[in-house]
């Protein structure tokens, strides 16, 4: 095991190292970069979001600043762009240079921004965070009690309509469902019960302790709900068909025969063995703990999490933010697979790595 | 129960385990209602378009769904194609093709229906045409007048969407466009899932090292600029897409297939069939792949909604199909677009929903119909 | 009084609209200090009635009649009554304990679990009690082996788990199915002392299923003979054996493995051997699993077996015998020579293993665990088939049929999965399946253990005939001296991964060298007196 | 001073200027307006940094009210410019140079005066790094130099478009040298900068929100050009991540003021409890610079565009009034003019002589039609037919007049090649324009297709002048001059990256934009504007779109301002002209709105 773990340790170097080939030489057969992105700027276009934001105008952006977009920028002004972008280098040298200020822990500054890609990220956080967190922690505590009773009660009507709750819930779109509570619940024709949009108010800091506590909720109930609405489902399910393919094993009955009461044979026995492939997953849910985001979800409620950032940057062609947490989150999945690798081991101790042949 | 042996040659164990999901109402029901949808669906051309299923033109028989006639071929003006909609081609066809149609149609018409025809003189021949019970394509816009999207009403029961196309109609083609693209995707990477996890879980060692870091490389290639780089050379299309979704779709199931196999791998069915030299792949896929699909079977239905779901949110971003193309998704844009008219988001939830139940309805009854221990009544 | 009162006791297993009748108007009753025997053809419903004691059966069962426990109804009891009952008043061992116990708990935690459950004992005491436990049932080393998991054990040492699981909370009532198929002579008859001072001690009652009519003679006040979902005969266990009444009853009375196994042609060519073989599995410590030790499972076994030839292996519980099988078969990893018909097979390619495959055959010990949940017993039996080719061109459902009579299953129910079998038919399945190829050499491991006397006759002599007819060579593992007898041209004695003796059949149940052997012969035939 | 230099308090292109050097405020404001109370309005997406000017950083929107400039202009004239940090310049005739005398009180928001050093700083600073744009800003400037603490002189290159260079020397914001000694100008920041403006910052919440706060120790608070101006106390800018979140928090009262730019909304949306209760103001008001010059665009550099029968084949598949009517809710007015909206500059009817004049030299360049016919005005469609069989027509018959003719699949072709067409599209919102449009070019037997691409995608194939035809917008300058030559001539037609979208290279074009730029009165300049316009509609480059000569706003009834339904012509002054009506507020506090 000893073996094996360092022998996973030693692959993320080559692994990472293939990401970000990949990346880099994908990259360059991207049609626009971000000379063009700041081109499309200055000519008033170019705002990625506009697009999915109900921004539907029919009157063109145009003209943009200082009537440049009547004049256009001259040629040797793209050129200087390009130089201050670096892409006058050969795309070797650019992608050694990068490597280099990767490996130390260097992940340079947006193009279109003062901040290092860490702080951005940093910045971007605490929108994920609070997304994340509380969505898979409602989904975990409902959808696995839930499944759980839904596998002892199979058939059952409990297990019918159950059922048709989570998949009505799960087909609702959620960005539908997220302007549906927005303009029911927060906006000015129905009830303004919520606020539009943030994670705290702007008189935060003035708050006490459990005012602070009080105003985060209140902030965060509409956009948890909604990116919370469809991810019942196939947790539920998944634990409903694994409890249901354990339930009747031998071992069970001889747990029961043991005269334990229903849940302990439930939680203490069959869950280990059904749920190999949820508690596996805890691992890789922590990153989507820290790193969920949805764009749309951030969008429509005007919170600014790595959802954006991670689609801003791709369509804005923010290349050290892209690659900065494409490094980042490569590394931490890295590690993750790992973590959740031993996870398989720790869930069922039969499990190993090694090779086996026929 | 003798004869359907004969007819599918199903195995009993597959006899009992259809009988299995047979008994199982709800999954038998969707499962009907599916195909029904799917097969109608595939005959979206007769249900929903702008051309006549069948005209009778000078006693010539045309189906213009099949074939190309120029308004020419009608008598009419133009050598494109004939706009079958237009008054004009209703009146050449239905006068066999008097020129004074392009004048005035709708007096001619009107004469026909009262049953003159014969005065319009020797040119006249009586044609007819019949036409599909939704006379719009997906890209047909509405003749009604005002501003889109608008509402329900007996010429659209769903009303039209923001380009004043009519809902049903996108409906139809969508559905059909999105059933058999996630079909598609669906199907091939799973079976590319599968096939990998399982090799990676049951052989372990640095199969299972190299492919995971494959797997892993692979999984952080921005999605995103690969559709952009082929579309930008390809062009977009409904291929395309299905290509680039089975390309970064299958590895979904990967990990959850690898897991279940590096457990199975150490039970001791599994020896016992490696004892009988069993080969590999039939140890895989014939004994312990049923076993060891628990989550695959759970996640399918979710996988297929899914895939829609992603080409939905590839078309809200601006990334999928062609925007004309009927889909689903680029209706769920237009209903967050459009909260004023909630016949949108109306149509795209309960297409969602529909779809979904039956889809886990089904699968249910399939997981149910291959647990040896479930009972039925 | 009586402590448990059983009228008319009806079992139907609902499957496909059809409904089995596995257990049909069943009565008898236990006495407080009572040991009442079930013995009767596999498959008779002996399991199901055990099990339908405490509402243990599935949803696809339907229980109809009357079970009394200290005058309580049991069938439709409440959940609260069965929990307080299950485990401290009425214990199980279950028949299967290969599959009985959880697979991901180590041993200290299934047993601590019941000890705290209804003891409320905590910390070292539960400790304490663990290992007094397993000592009482003769595990070695308990205290190393309290963090193993059940797959890490030899399948008498998890029956021996199973019974020490079952003993903690010294019930009321014990219900054993066969609670000493997999364990050797010794053992066994500790465990039956064991038991036998519970009784005495305890006060507690005792349904004992089992085959082996030597126990049952033993240790039983009453008997209860099962045949087709019905007690056929019971009465007081002197009376029974003096003077059966029912055919069955005789029947099973009279049988027994006798004769001998043909002797083997001089020039008969070897078919495989083994040479300084050794299997010795690390024993991890810590989250990063580091090696900290070994369990010498096996270590240095010669062995040679030729055509036509038995080769009896026999020792205590956990010496290595089913280690010794797998590793011959290359199911797992071992070191030393094993060659088959003289060549090395260590350095097969797997393809050329398969080829192999289809002349070596195994029969497991565990039948549960070694037949795919999700096939049915046809596919199982006709999977080798499917592999292999059928050797005379028959189409694979008749042979499949034929196989299935031979081993005493009905053909009927080759559809069923495996786990709408009785122990004793899973068995069964096992055998058809490695029989069913018509190899060369089969290694059998436990093949009899879960089979009453007439169907382990008939099976003996299936496969001495096989023998005779195909030149097979057998790998006979067993704790059933009897039957190693009739079976064996060779015997090998093993002991903690150790041979500690080889020789001749004759020489080895008429002049043991070692005083192992002897004291196993002893037991085992001492107790057949 | 020399002969031929004027001095004097204020420049416009052509010298006239509305105010005399002692006007005491301008007409359109109100010198008694109250001062106080709060402007808000709103904003799309995020914001995260304070600093305009650079490439990094997304300025909060008014991020310029920190600064002053040199000249400052009005909302009455398009091009004339007064004196604020300057009171008085120096300009020979031609314009080669200009020399700008400061007020000596102008002081920075930390006290220290500004002055022509700072001046200098500014330019250099936003020249070297500054965003690239000003680098184009500057491209005829020749030197900057401050003669002495309270002149500063510019040069320009004499090739340079003179007549508007001084303007624009007068507009560049001074920004403090002292302060970026210690400040780096690249880096964005949240930090206010330094600068002598009106306003000071009052609240940043990052992302969410600003406010900037009307300083009342301003300088030049009660100079003419000022007074009446800057009336409220706090304007705020709301951001938001969704319109319909940003209507919807007006709706609720978030924010006071609304311009509506989305013709669904303005027709639907508007019905809302606060607006039936009379809280909310809704209002149509008119806009008078000219519309901005959208249209589809035709990339002339291919073959396929070269014969003018098949764009204007292509532009008749365009059926405006039917796209209005379902799409638009009849909201928009259609665009014939390059310079729509604006009465003095767009041509009409037959060309009179003083154009005549300018366009016969040229005869040759230009299509016949421009003498022969009236200004091009596209067709009027029948808007109830998506397909207008007449306009259909007369378009088939131009595209077999250019050799392309149907073959047996229904589609065009001409020496074997298709007649295809693609459209270039980054914005979602135009889909449902352009497929209607392609139907139409289909039944024409145009094989065309709609491509949406992302807004970096677009951008490079614009650059690299990739496409078949493509939507574009050029707002226009009221006065027209030289950038002309950016989008209509001859010179950037390979240029990559050049506005020059269709890709035109006219020598005659290329007389009339010089006539233009040369133009020496307003009359010169409108006759010569006319006349390229004119050419330009008969050459065909575009399929031309609509326009909006109007704002529709929407606000809480709080404000006053100094004038009924006819803003001045260049802007509503929103935010700086209208002040803050205490009893009108009150009124809504007691009923509750606010
Ligand atoms: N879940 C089930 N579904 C259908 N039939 C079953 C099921 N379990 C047991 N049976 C059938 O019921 C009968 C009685 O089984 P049971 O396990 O009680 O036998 P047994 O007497 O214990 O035999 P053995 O000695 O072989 O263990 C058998 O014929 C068996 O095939
Ligand atoms: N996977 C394993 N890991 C660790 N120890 C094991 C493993 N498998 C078997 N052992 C140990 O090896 C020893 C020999 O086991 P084996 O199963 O060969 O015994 P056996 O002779 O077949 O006993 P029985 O008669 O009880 O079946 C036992 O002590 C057992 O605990
Ligand atoms: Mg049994
Ligand atoms: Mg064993």
């Amino acid at each position: 095991m000893g073996a094996y773990l360092l022998r996973r340790l030693l692959l993320i170097i080559p692994t990472l190292l293939g990401i970000m080939i990949i990346n880099f030489t994908l990259v360059q057969f991207v049609p626009g970069g971000p000379v063009e992105q700041i081109l499309a700027q200055i000519e008033g276009e170019g705002d990625a979001f506009s697009g999915f934001a109900g921004g539907g105008g029919e009157i063109a952006s145009g003209g943009g600043e200082d009537g440049v977009g009547r004049r256009g920028l001259p040629e040797e002004y793209i050129k200087e762009l390009e130089r201050q972008f670096g892409f006058d280098k050969p795309p070797l040298e650019r992608f050694l240079n990068m490597l280099w200020n990767y490996m130390r822990l260097d992940f340079g500054e947006s193009y279109f921004r003062s901040i290092s890609v860490i702080d951005l990220v940093l910045e971007k956080m605490p929108v994920s965070i609070s997304l994340g967190l509380w969505s898979t922690i409602i989904a975990y505590l409902i959808s696995i009690p839930l499944g759980i009773r839904k596998a002892v009660a199979d058939g059952t009507s409990f297990d019918t309509w159950t059922s048709g709750v989570i998949i009505v819930a799960y087909a609702i779109p959620g960005f539908l469902f997220a302007i549906l509570l927005l303009v029911l619940f927060a906006g000015g024709s129905y009830w303004q019960i919520f606020p539009l949009r943030g994670l705290t108010s702007e008189y935060y800091d003035d708050l006490s302790a459990f005012g602070k506590v009080k105003d985060y909720l209140w902030h965060i109930t509409l956009p948890v709900l909604a990116s919370t609405i469809a991810a019942f489902a196939t947790l539920t399910l998944l634990t409903k068909n694994s409890f249901l393919d354990e339930i009747k094993k031998q071992y069970v009955i001889t747990a029961r025969a043991k005269g334990l009461s229903e849940n302990r044979v439930l939680y203490g026995h069959i869950f280990r063995n059904a749920m190999l492939i949820v508690i596996a997953g805890l691992p890789g849910v922590f990153i989507s703990v820290f790193f969920g985001s949805s764009i749309i979800i951030e969008t429509i409620f005007s919170l600014d999490g790595l959802g954006r950032l991670g689609f801003k940057a791709a369509v804005e062609r923010d290349y050290p933010v892209i690659f900065g947490t494409l490094f980042i989150s490569s590394l931490i999945g890295l590690a993750i697979g790992i973590l959740s690798d031993l996870m398989y081991v720790f869930v069922d101790p039969r499990i190993d790595f090694e090779k086996r042949e026929g | 129960m003798e004869q359907s042996r004969k007819r599918f040659s199903l195995s009993p164990l597959n006899q009992r385990r259809w009988s299995n999901f047979k008994r199982n109402r709800r999954a038998f029901w969707s499962l009907w209602l599916f195909s029904l949808l799917f097969g109608l669906s595939m005959f979206a051309e007769f249900l929903a378009n702008d051309k006549p299923i069948l005209i009778n033109y000078r006693g010539e028989y045309r189906m213009p769904i099949f074939s190309f006639y120029p308004e020419t071929a009608y008598g009419g003006e133009f050598k494109s194609e004939a706009a079958y909609r237009d008054i004009e081609v209703k009146c050449l066809i239905r006068t066999g093709g008097i020129e004074d149609c392009l004048d005035d149609p709708e007096g001619l018409i009107e004469q026909i229906e009262a049953g003159q025809g014969s005065e319009l003189g020797p040119e006249f021949s009586q044609g007819w045409m019949i036409w599909p019970p939704i006379p719009y394509s997906f890209n047909t816009p509405v003749d009604r007048p005002g501003a889109a999207p608008l509402p329900p009403n007996e010429q659209n029961l769903l009303g039209t969407d923001d380009t004043k196309r009519d809902v049903v109609a996108r409906v139809i083609y969508g559905f059909r466009l999105s059933i058999l693209f996630t079909l598609i995707v669906t199907l091939s990477s799973s079976i590319i899932g599968v096939i990998a996890g399982a090799l990676q879980g049951y052989f372990g060692g640095w199969v299972d090292l190299i492919f995971q870091r494959i797997i892993e490389i692979w999984a952080s290639t921005p999605q995103l600029y690969v559709i952009i780089i082929l579309f930008a050379i390809l062009g977009r299309s409904f291929w395309l897409l299905v290509v680039l979704m089975v390309l970064f779709g299958w590895m979904g199931l990967v990990g959850l297939v690898r897991a279940e196999f590096l457990r199975a791998r150490n039970l001791e069915y599994v020896r016992a069939a490696r004892a009988l030299g069993v080969s590999n792949w039939t140890i895989m896929f014939r004994h312990m792949l049923p076993n060891a699909m628990v989550a695959t079977l759970t996640f399918m239905p979710f996988i297929v909604t899914g895939t829609i779901s992603t080409l939905a949110g590839l078309d809200f971003l601006g990334f999928g199909l062609p925007s004309s193309a009927p889909s689903l998704g680029e209706m769920t844009l237009q209903a967050k677009q459009n909260l004023q008219a909630p016949w949108l988001a109306f149509t795209a939830f309960t297409v969602f929903a529909v779809m979904l139940s039956l889809l886990v309805f089904i699968f249910e009854g399939v997981r149910d119909a291959f647990d040896p221990r479930k009972t039925f009544s | 009084m009586n402590i448990l009162e059983v009228k008319d006791l009806h079992v139907n297993f609902r499957q496909d609209g059809k409904v089995n009748a596995a257990v049909k108007g069943v009565s008898f009753d236990i006495a407080r200090g009572e040991t009442v025997a079930l013995v009767g053809e596999s498959g008779s419903g002996k399991s199901v009635t055990a099990l339908s004691t405490v509402s243990l059966l599935g949803d696809s069962a339907t229980t109809e009649g009357s079970v009394r426990y200290e005058g309580q109804e049991m069938i439709g009891a409440n959940k609260q009554l069965l929990h307080k009952v299950r485990g401290n008043d009425i214990s199980f061992i279950f028949q299967e304990p290969m599959t009985s116990l959880n697979p991901l708990h180590t041993l200290q935690k299934q047993l601590a679990e019941s000890i705290e459950l209804h003891q409320g004992l905590v910390g070292t005491d539960v400790r304490v009690r663990i290992l007094e436990l397993l000592k009482k049932v003769g595990i070695r080393d308990a205290e190393t082996r309290l963090n193993s998991y059940p797959h890490e054990l030899s399948g008498g040492q998890r029956q021996r788990v199973m019974i020490a699981m079952a003993l903690a909370n010294k019930p009321d009532l014990l219900i054993a199915d066969e609670p000493t198929t997999a364990l050797d002579v010794t053992i066994q008859a500790q465990i039956l002392d064991l038991l036998a001072d519970l009784k005495k001690s305890e006060d507690m009652s005792l349904l004992f299923i089992t085959h082996d009519l030597g126990i049952v003679r033993k240790i039983a006040d009453r008997v209860c003979v099962m045949k087709d979902g019905e007690i056929v005969e019971h009465g007081p266990t002197a009376e029974i054996f003096e003077n059966p009444r029912h055919p069955y009853t005789q029947m099973l009375l009279s049988a027994e493995s006798t004769g001998s196994p043909e002797p083997v042609a001089e020039d008969a060519v070897e078919i495989a051997r083994t040479e300084n073989l050794k299997i010795w599995f690390p024993i991890y410590k810590g989250l990063f699993k580091r090696t900290h030790g070994y369990v010498k499972a096996v270590n240095d076994a010669s062995i040679s077996v030729r055509a036509g030839e038995t080769v009896g292996i026999v020792g205590e519980s956990g010496s290595g015998k089913t280690t010794l099988a797998l590793a011959i078969m290359r199911l797992i990893a071992s070191e030393g020579g094993i060659t088959y018909r003289g060549e090395d097979v260590r350095k097969w390619s797997v393809n050329e293993l398969r080829r192999l495959r289809s002349e070596i055959q195994i029969v497991f010990q565990d039948p549960f665990g070694s037949l795919s949940p999700r096939m049915t017993c046809e596919q199982i039996i006709a999977e080798g088939l499917t592999v292999h080719g059928s050797p005379d061109g028959r189409s694979n459902r008749d042979l499949v049929i034929e196989v299935m009579e031979e081993v005493g299953l009905d053909p009927a129910s080759m559809h069923r999965y495996p786990h709408e079998f009785s122990g004793g038919q899973r068995q069964r399945i096992a055998i058809a399946r490695a029989m069913v190829l018509r190899p060369k050499l089969v290694v059998l491991d436990e093949p009899t253990s879960a089979l009453d006397m007439t169907v382990q006759v008939q099976i003996v002599d299936l496969l001495r005939d096989l023998q005779r007819k195909h030149d097979l060579a057998y790998l006979f593992i067993s704790h059933d001296l009897k039957v190693v007898r009739a079976m064996s041209h060779k015997v090998m004695v093993m002991k903690q991964g150790d041979v500690v003796e080889i020789g001749t059949a004759k020489d080895i149940f008429e002049n043991p060298e070692t005083e192992y052997t002897r004291a196993l012969l002893s037991a085992a035939f001492d107790l057949a007196v | 001073a020399d002969e031929g230099v004027i001095k004097s308090h204020g420049v416009s292109t052509f010298g006239e200027l509305k105010y005399s050097a002692d006007f005491s405020h301008f007409d359109y404001v109100n010198p008694d307006a109250p001062k106080g109370g709060e402007f808000s309005s709103w904003a799309f997406g995020t914001f995260d940094s304070l600093t305009p000017y650079i490439l990094k950083g997304n300025a909060a929107i008014g991020a310029g009210v920190f600064y002053d400039t040199l000249l400052t202009g009005n909302l009455e004239e398009p091009d004339a410019s007064y004196g604020l940090l300057a009171h008085t310049l120096e300009y020979p005739e031609n314009r080669e140079w200009v020399i700008f005398y400061m007020r000596p009180e102008a002081k920075f928001r930390d006290g220290t005066p500004v002055t022509a050093q700072d001046v200098v700083f500014s330019y250099e600073i936003l020249q070297d790094k500054g965003r690239p744009s000003f680098k184009a800003t500057f491209e005829h400037f020749a030197s900057v130099e401050a003669i002495d603490d309270l002149t500063v002189k510019f040069t320009f290159k004499p090739e340079g478009p003179l007549r508007e260079l001084l303007m624009t020397a007068g507009g560049i914001p001074v920004l403090s040298k002292a302060y970026y000694e210690t400040v780096d100008f690249e880096e964005s920041s949240l930090e206010p900068p330094m600068g002598s403006g009106p306003f000071d910052l009052h609240s940043v919440d990052p992302g969410r929100s600003i406010a900037y706060k009307r300083r009342d120790d301003y300088w030049a608070k009660d100079l003419p050009v000022n007074l009446g101006q800057n009336n409220f106390d706090v304007i705020k800018h709301e951001y938001f991540g969704d319109y319909l979140a940003a209507f919807e928090a007006f709706k609720g009262g978030a924010y006071a003021f609304r311009e509506e730019f989305s013709s669904k909304t303005w027709a639907t949306g508007y019905d809302f409890p606060a607006l039936d209760a009379g809280y909310v103001i809704k209002e149509t008001l008119a806009d008078g610079r000219p519309a901005g010059t959208q249209g589809f665009w035709f990339n002339l550099r291919r073959d396929k565009f070269a014969d003018p029968k098949v764009r204007e084949a292509v532009a008749l598949a365009f059926n405006f009034e039917w796209s209005n009517e379902s799409l638009f809710y009849g909201l928009y007015g259609r665009t014939d003019s390059f310079w729509e909206n604006s009465d003095t500059l767009q041509a009409s009817g037959m060309p009179s002589d003083a154009e005549l004049a300018i366009l016969e030299p040229l005869r040759a360049y230009f299509p016949e039609t421009v003498f022969t016919d009236e200004a091009y005005t596209p067709p009027v469609s029948k808007s109830s037919d998506l397909a207008d069989r007449r306009v259909l027509r007369r378009a088939g018959k131009l595209l077999d007049a250019a050799g392309w003719e149907i073959a047996d699949d229904g589609l065009r072709y001409k020496e074997g090649q298709q007649l295809q067409l693609e459209i270039l599209n980054d914005s979602p919102s135009f889909d449902r324009v352009i497929n209607p449009f392609v139907e139409n070019l289909k039944r024409l037997g145009i094989a065309a297709v709609s491509n949406r691409v992302d807004a970096a995608e677009s951008q490079e194939r614009e650059k690299n002048f990739d496409y078949d035809m493509v939507t574009q917008r050029f707002s226009m300058s009221q006065t027209p001059g030289d950038e002309l030559k950016h989008i209509f001539g001859s010179q950037t037609v390979s240029t990559p990256g050049s506005v020059n979208i269709a890709g035109l290279s006219n020598e005659g074009v290329d007389r009339l934009i010089r006539i233009i730029a040369d133009a020496k009165s307003r009359e010169e300049l409108d006759t010569a504007v006319q006349a390229l316009d004119r050419v330009l509609r008969a050459m065909h480059i575009w399929v031309p779109q609509w326009y909006k000569g109007t704002h529709q706003v929407a606000y809480r009834d709080v404000f006053g301002r100094p004038y009924g339904d006819t803003p001045p012509p260049l802007s509503l002054g929103e935010s700086s002209i209208w002040w803050w009506d205490e009893d009108k507020a009150q009124k809504l506090r007691d009923a509750g709105a606010l």
